[in-house]
């Protein structure tokens, strides 16, 4: 199982600030195509990813307990 | 804490003791304050959220760069999170060098990379609305991935 | 003081506090730090000496200059004089503005200008001798009878 | 009378900080000429001047009661 993280807005459309997810073995692309499908999410396709707090690409292959983070652009500062 | 995430107010004194050393002739701050005023709209608060630990490590990084690019220089940076009212202190980014070019040079250059790579975001409030704010440098997409380093001077 | 002549350690948040303001978004520091090493030649200790009365009229004019070249501007400037050890404050620049390229640009010209006329003098000690210093703008002659406000981005 | 002011490595060849001069009616030039000549302050030539605390010229002339200061180039910061 992957614990996937949402912040800022996509939490809010989320509900939620984790969830846990089987992404074992999908690319960052094909997870954020589940998180869009199921929760609605049109915004996640412009965001950025990171797998265990570092940014990451969407052909990057998850691996079992990976922590995915969602980070939308970021207003630091 | 040299890099790092406060709920409390930030201790500007405490991030400057933190880049003493005896070869440094400058020290630079830059201290991130709350505006009222953006765009003749009026901010009743704000809210910092953070992904803690990838926005520590995304900090210490900023000081890598720096370090690697400035010679002799020292840096630290503290963020704070939860709600902050007008001018209340949202960061304090710490720099010496040598000389005081570079002092001045290295510490915009981490502002810059903050709001480039760090997992912060922050959530206006107005009397007619709150909204999360992102994408302040006007790109929305990061062709390599991940944010580039820039250089300051374009 | 907002502008003054310290023969006590400067408080660098006393400093701060008086540049903050409900518009500014951003406040940089900076503070001169007194160095050990200055090509290659160990500095033991400074001592630093004011004309008090006029160099308080100066920091005040340079803080005037400042509010009518950056708008919004506030700025604050207290240096320090007498015996300074490695690593002690001998001056510190606090200005704030709305938005922070401005506060950068307008700190550091602050630092430049006060390089060229506020009648403050530092003798250094090394092991071997000491003497006052002079001319670190490398300008001995100043063909207006005084320094004149010069472009920073020469 | 003129009080007049020395800073710096001035202070240390005068061997004080402040002198009075009868200097009314001199212009700042004539002045430095004194001291050039009664101090053997050589580096005189080279400082600046101020009058009751702003830069003057060489040519301004100094009245009475005056406070005039030589400012060797400073190196505050």
């Amino acid at each position: 199982m992957n614990n996937v993280l949402f912040f800022a807005h996509l939490k809010d459309e989320v509900g939620a600030e984790s969830l846990q997810i089987e992404a074992k073995g999908k690319s960052v692309l094909a997870l954020k195509q589940v998180v869009h499908d199921t929760y609605g999410l049109s915004s996640i396709d412009s965001v950025m990813t990171a797998i265990n707090e570092e940014f990451a690409e969407d052909d990057d292959v998850i691996q079992e307990g990976d922590t995915i983070a969602f980070i939308p652009p970021v207003s630091g500062g | 804490m040299k890099f790092g995430i406060s709920k409390e107010p930030i201790n500007i004194q405490e991030v400057i003791d933190h880049v003493v050393q005896r070869n440094a002739g400058a020290i630079t701050t830059f201290i991130g304050t709350v505006r009222e005023l953006t765009k003749g709209k009026k901010t009743l608060f704000l809210i910092y959220e953070a992904y803690e630990s990838m926005a520590i490590k995304k900090l210490e990084q900023i000081g890598t760069e720096i370090r690697e690019r400035w010679q002799g220089a020292e840096v630290a940076i503290v963020h704070r999170v939860g709600k902050l009212d007008i001018t209340d202190v949202a960061v304090v980014i710490a720099v010496s060098t040598p000389h005081r070019a570079d002092a001045y040079e290295a510490n915009r250059y981490a502002i810059e990379r903050i709001k480039e790579i760090v997992p912060i975001w922050k959530k206006e409030h107005w009397e007619d609305g709150q909204e999360w704010i992102g994408d302040q440098l006007e790109k929305v997409s990061y062709p390599e991935g991940k944010p580039e380093a820039k250089h300051l001077d374009e």
